[in-house]
């Protein structure tokens, strides 16, 4: 009984973890400049696949783990000075299209560029699983819920102790008055994709020894990592992280107790649940009306 | 606006008529070559183009070069539709080696029924040539025959108590429904069942639950794509001792790369093609399979799989029937393609007939056990 | 030619203009296949716009609509004998009920957040088309039967380009009747201010299930029309990435523009068949041009050519 | 001439602060109200309780001696509650005319299936509600605006709109939250006249202004409010002079002064 909750759990917060990582993405963005980066997905892949051809290229696995976040960042930015910059104004449904468009294009570039076939990367620390309490888990869980953790801590500190981070803040709270006080909000908003893209790259990285990569992961990765960052409240860190943990458990234990067959719709159903008694998320403020 | 459009689409389509020889015998390929089924797609495109050009080089069908129309349906069988039409309507083919998934497949073959234009498939579903469709043929084992050969071997070796767990995409999906149908044909009871989606990571609970199951003596696993790898890599993970059986969708080097050393021990029914290497010299299917491999591997530097040695059998079986036929007629070709008899393919001899429009028998397959992370024969 | 497109009897013919002058040129049914994608693609996107553009609802889960009106011209005829002329009907029925059973609770939910439930709804749709084997035969869909009209099976594209270009004008006209009604302008006017269109005395939440119901209805005629065109249905139908795209057509064509979205739908449905020139590039391309247009032309196709042309006369 | 709308005790807090706290007061048909105070005296919100945007704590709100306390804006409106807003609320992809159309709502037919069939009597009705629209647009000066989009119109137009908007559901009694703040002299004239004149047609108006010379000079009584709580209510002269009102504006700046801060 406890042998199987635990691995139903340490299932769920793997993936969960992974959910997180991508909400996480999509929060820094969207809090910088409101919009949703349906290319989120498009980093992890990028983070993936670029390691995966580095590291076949001869590189070490942590140099090649470099240049996939080196590369990502650079998307980030490229998506941000060609797509959302030359955009900027466009009301946020545009702006999500055009995300949509930099999706397509980052994956039709990344099946030309690398291959459509499956690839994985060796677990960090062996291949071995490790028993504890009748549950059997890889090592490289622990990687991914570790790293997920460090790189939630990091993006807090962050936010919270350095001058650039209390200036995304800041535009975040109020883009105007950030401009007022000298901020340079374009900056700022490309600094989020590249931050977004950092993160995003991290856990492909970090998460490919465990569920393989392609050139078209980024697609679900992006729908969960929506429906995380909205279970969350929109904008909020801590929502975006939960939302994703919440969602990786509820589709690991719908799986393992009920119905393998729509463990993804008892997941949205939770969700859905969870959104009809709180409209703005777990941890969303609620918008007063002001009129 | 819309009258712009098809002015452009028209005259695109005429740019690259245009370019081809009006003598060119014109075949027509619509393939998943993106998408979820890409990993079959890609290889079963490789080996047309690779084919028809060494074909041409060497001068051709009956005098006249063949010309491949390749159209990617991303595996969206109403654009697989759009574009089966297109082949027939507006490049005007002879007939078409393609079809990627059963979805495409049995969403495009109406369209070759009705235009009386031969259609060989190259996805895995029975439902494809039964009941038998005038116009659509097929090349792959049926995933009704993988089941069986399955069973077969694990009849022979005293099991008759297991699990399944199947992918919820069509290839898994229709392979299970296949197994439920011929389980008790072998005396063999399926105590327990899981699903995962296409895009699963992570297959512990589904296994976890399996494993609770008393009595257990052996798991198929019928699905194509990643999640195969993954529930070898998870089975492992868990410790399940059992035998591990996948199907023909994992039959490429591919698969024991991403499952790595849980692959190990796992079975599996497959062409010969696989172990083509290791084939006894005696074996008539030996010299096909080792050519197809050897130019495969060298042509695209990607480990040979089974899925691109169905497009070749495919467009063998074509170019023979236009031989035969002796010209570009389709409904000639459709009626040698039909009389096609002890073709020699990488899956196997085919034998086609009225009433079997895929010809391959059950000992085309071989089992496969995978040992040191590569191909061995079981038996 | 801003007057001009305003006017709603000059709209509809040059409507019924583009698809009866192509009609009578086009070479082959591949175009005719085409134009009836269009056309198909263009009501359901019609229907979505009144969601998203009108009335400025977000739905991500409306293919699952096209999946309900798809299968249900596939289901009825085949598993209980019902006349496939009567199973649009049904589809259209069922497709409402579902669209304002669930419509009740999750339009009070907002922006991103009705997204996601929206999105969760096509989900269960595609996950159930696809699980539920012995109705819908699973992942690899199934065979529908053709319709037959006075004992005509009608089953070529050219008849489809007709039949699927005549409801696309009755969808283009129901819609112009709506926006020029109460319920039309109380559904527009929500896009803008909630509050103020409440103090007008316009029931929101009402008006809302309303324009999500008839939306689901045009979403229900496509699939349809769709399945009845292909003679088989896959699950695909009413997948997440189509209702992506459906709702990347009302963008492009323009939201809020009816006649933007046979733009918004001719493009999307035509492009791919011409970038299949650029083999593997297609994606690529795809993905730049979206990009590109929504660059030039933020407000999507329609209204940003249609104020240009009004700035240029004054 | 009873009381058209009563508000007695009416109060509501915002986590913990009390925004408006057991308000009282009544307005009659043909009346001008005013009510005023400093900024932040709860003004709007006390206008957002009595047109069902929020939801009371405590107290009621009575419309022609029914209680109506918690009713919504749509089923306030139905009763013959009209308001106008402090930050505008148009509705900015539609034309001017369309906006007062949309006022008209509750007076027309809600029967989607007749408006999805396009019947002739739809169309017979839009044309009504079109031409009383557009006599409504005369009446505050914006005929000839009438086809444009709400959205390019300047602001004291639409401030204009948002009161034609409110007429055309025949209100019984009128909300009209800052009409003149952001207009120019004229335009405040206009506005003034118009206000007058809608008055005198029987309608109750409850009007929250920061233009003092605009309240003193067409109000029928004034209510002044500060800390969300009434001070004092009575004839403008007699509330110009109470020096409890100067002093409640000399510390929040005097009245007049900040006309246009919104």
């Amino acid at each position: 009984m406890l042998a199987s909750f635990l691995q139903f759990s340490m299932s769920g917060l793997t993936v969960g973890a992974i959910y997180a990582l991508v909400a996480l993405g999509f929060t820094i963005i969207y809090n910088a400049s409101d919009v949703v980066n349906f290319a989120q997905g498009e980093f992890v892949m990028i983070g993936g696949m670029v390691s995966v051809f580095a590291l076949a290229a001869g590189l070490p696995l942590p140099v090649a783990g470099l240049v996939a976040v080196i590369a990502a960042m650079l998307v980030g930015v490229a998506l941000h000075r060609l797509a959302i910059e030359p955009a900027r104004g466009a009301s946020p449904v545009v702006l999500i299209i055009i995300t949509i468009g930099g999706a397509f294009a980052i994956r039709g570039l990344a099946q030309v560029l690398f291959d459509k076939q499956f690839h994985k990367l060796p677990g960090f620390s062996g291949e071995a699983p490790v028993n504890i309490l009748g549950a059997s888990i890889v090592p490289q869980a622990f990687w991914v819920i570790g790293g997920a953790a460090l790189i939630v801590l990091a993006v807090t500190l962050f936010f919270e102790r350095t001058l650039l981070g209390k200036a995304v803040l800041a535009t975040a709270a109020n883009r105007f008055a950030a401009k007022l006080v000298g901020i340079n909000t374009g900056f700022v908003t490309g600094l989020s994709f590249l931050l977004s893209a950092a993160i995003g790259a991290l856990a492909g990285i970090l998460v490919t020894p465990i569920t393989l990569t392609s050139y078209d992961v980024g697609t679900l990765l992006a729908l969960k990592g929506f429906a995380a960052l909205v279970l969350g409240g929109l904008g909020s860190a801590t929502g975006a992280v939960a939302g994703g943990l919440i969602l990786g458990l509820c589709e690991a234990f719908a799986a393992g107790y009920l119905t393998s067959t729509y463990k993804d719709a008892i997941a949205f159903l939770v969700m859905i649940g969870v959104l009809l008694v709180m409209p703005n998320g777990l941890f969303g403020r609620a918008q007063a009306e002001r009129v | 606006m819309m009258k712009t459009f098809t002015g452009i689409a028209a005259s695109l389509a005429l740019l690259g008529a245009s370019a081809a020889n009006a003598q060119d015998i014109k075949i027509g390929a619509v393939l998943s070559v993106t998408g979820p089924a890409s990993f079959l797609g890609e290889p079963e495109e490789k080996t047309l183009k690779m084919y028809v050009d060494e074909i041409n080089a060497k001068g051709g069908v009956k005098g006249k070069k063949l010309q491949l129309v390749v159209y990617d349906d991303g595996g969206d069988a109403n654009k697989a539709r759009t574009f089966a039409t297109r082949l027939i309507e507006e490049d005007k083919v002879v007939a078409m080696v393609g079809g990627t998934t059963t979805g495409t497949s049995m969403a495009m073959g109406p369209a070759f029924d009705d235009a009386q234009v031969p259609f060989i498939s190259l996805a895995g579903a029975v439902v494809i040539v039964e009941p038998v469709k005038k116009y659509v043929f097929k090349t792959p084992h049926t995933d009704r025959m993988a089941c069986e050969k399955i069973f077969e071997d694990m009849k022979k070796r005293g099991f008759t108590k297991i699990g399944m767990i199947s992918g919820t995409d069509g290839f898994g999906k229709s392979m299970r429904d296949e197994c439920v149908k011929v389980n008790a044909k072998f005396g063999i009871e399926i105590l327990g069942e899981e699903t995962y989606g296409p895009r699963d990571t992570d297959m512990t609970p589904q296994l976890t639950n399996l494993r609770a199951k008393a009595g257990m003596q052996a798991v198929i696993n019928p699905g194509f794509g990643q999640g195969p790898a993954i529930v070898t890599r998870n089975y492992k993970q868990l410790g399940i001792n059992l035998p591990l059986y996948q199907s023909h969708g994992v039959a490429s080097k591919q698969f024991i790369e991403l499952a790595g050393e849980a692959a190990n021990g796992v079975r599996l029914p497959a062409a010969a093609l696989l172990v083509a290497d290791i084939l006894p010299d005696s074996d008539p299917q030996k010299p096909v399979a080792l050519a197809y491999k050897k130019k495969f591997e060298e042509a695209t530097k990607q480990p040979v799989s089974t899925f691109g040695g169905h497009a070749y059998d495919g467009l063998m079986i074509l170019v023979g029937a236009i031989e035969r036929a002796g010209g570009a007629d389709s409904k000639k070709i459709r009626d040698e393609i039909e009389k096609t008899k002890g073709f020699m393919g990488t899956a196997g001899i085919f034998n086609m007939s009225a009433t079997d429009h895929m010809g391959l028998e059950l000992s085309a397959f071989k089992m496969l056990e995978i040992k040191n992370g590569n191909w061995a024969l079981a038996d | 030619m801003a007057r001009f497109l305003a006017n709603r009897w000059i709209s509809l013919a040059l409507v019924a203009a583009l698809i009866v002058l192509p009609g009578l040129i086009l070479p082959s049914s591949y175009y005719f296949r085409v134009g009836a994608l269009v056309f198909i693609s263009a009501l359901a996107v019609i229907g979505l716009n009144l969601l998203l553009g009108f009335a400025g609802q977000v739905s991500l889960g409306h293919a699952g609509f096209v999946g309900i009106g798809a299968y249900a011209v596939a289901i009825l005829p085949a598993r209980f004998d019902v006349p496939v002329l009567l199973a649009v009907p049904a589809g259209m029925v069922l497709s409402a009920l579902v669209a304002f059973v669930i419509g009740r609770p999750i339009l009070r939910l907002k922006g991103h957040f009705l997204a996601v439930a929206t999105l969760g709804f096509g989900v269960l749709v595609a996950m159930v088309l696809a699980n539920e084997v012995g109705w819908t035969g699973g992942p690899d869909g199934m065979s529908v039967k053709r319709l037959e009209i006075f004992g005509e099976r009608i089953r070529q594209p050219r008849d489809w380009y007709w039949i699927s270009g005549t409801l696309l004008l009755i969808g283009m006209a129901i819609a112009q009747n709506l926006l020029a009604s109460p319920t039309g302008r109380a559904l527009r006017a929500l896009h803008d201010s909630e509050i103020a269109a409440r103090v007008a005395g316009v029931d929101v939440a009402r008006i809302k299930v309303t324009v999500f119901v008839i939306s689901a209805v045009y979403a229900s005629v496509a699939g349809s029309c769709l399945a009845l065109l292909n003679g088989h249905v896959t699950p695909d139908a009413a997948g997440f990435l189509q209702s992506v795209e459906m709702v990347t057509m009302v963008v492009l064509g323009g939201m809020g523009s009816l006649f933007g979205s046979i733009i918004g739908a001719a493009f999307l449905v035509i492009l791919p068949q011409a970038l299949t020139l650029f083999h593997e590039y297609e994606h690529l391309m795809l993905g730049i041009l979206i990009i590109l247009i929504m660059i030039f032309l933020r407000d999507g196709i329609v209204p940003t050519l249609h104020r240009l042309l009004m700035e240029r006369r004054s | 001439m009873s009381a058209l709308l009563e508000v007695s005790g009416i109060g509501i807090a915002f986590g913990g602060v009390r925004a408006v706290d057991d308000v009282t007061f009544s307005a009659r048909a043909g009346e001008i109200f005013s009510i005023i105070g400093p900024n932040g005296a709860g003004k709007t919100t006390l206008f957002n309780l009595i047109s069902g945007v929020y939801r009371a704590d405590r107290g009621s709100v009575k419309l022609a001696g029914a209680e109506v306390g918690g009713m919504a804006p749509e089923q306030l409106a139905a009763r013959g509650l009209s308001r106008s807003f402090q930050n505008l609320q148009i509705f900015f992809r539609m034309s001017a005319v369309e906006n007062v159309m949309l006022g008209r709502h509750i007076h027309e037919d809600k029967s989607a299936w007749r408006h999805l069939l396009g019947l002739p009597s739809t169309a017979r009705q839009n044309r009504d509600t079109r031409a009383r629209a557009m006599a409504l647009l005369e009446r505050v000066g914006l005929a000839a605006l009438a086809d444009r989009q709400a959205g390019s119109l300047s602001y004291g137009m639409l401030k204009r709109l948002e009161i034609a908007r409110a007429l055309a559901a025949e209100p019984r009694i009128l909300l009209l939250d800052e009409p003149a703040a952001g207009c120019n002299p004229t335009e405040t004239a206009e506005i003034d006249r118009l206000i007058v004149e809608i008055a005198k047609s029987g309608i109750g108006i409850v009007l929250v202004e920061h233009d003092m010379k605009l309240v003193m000079s067409i109000s029928d009584r004034v209510l002044v409010l500060t800390y969300g709580r009434v001070l004092m209510e009575g004839v403008p002269g007699d509330v110009a002079r109470d020096p409890r009102v100067i002093e409640a504006y000399l510390g929040a700046g005097l009245p007049g002064s900040e006309g246009s801060h919104a």
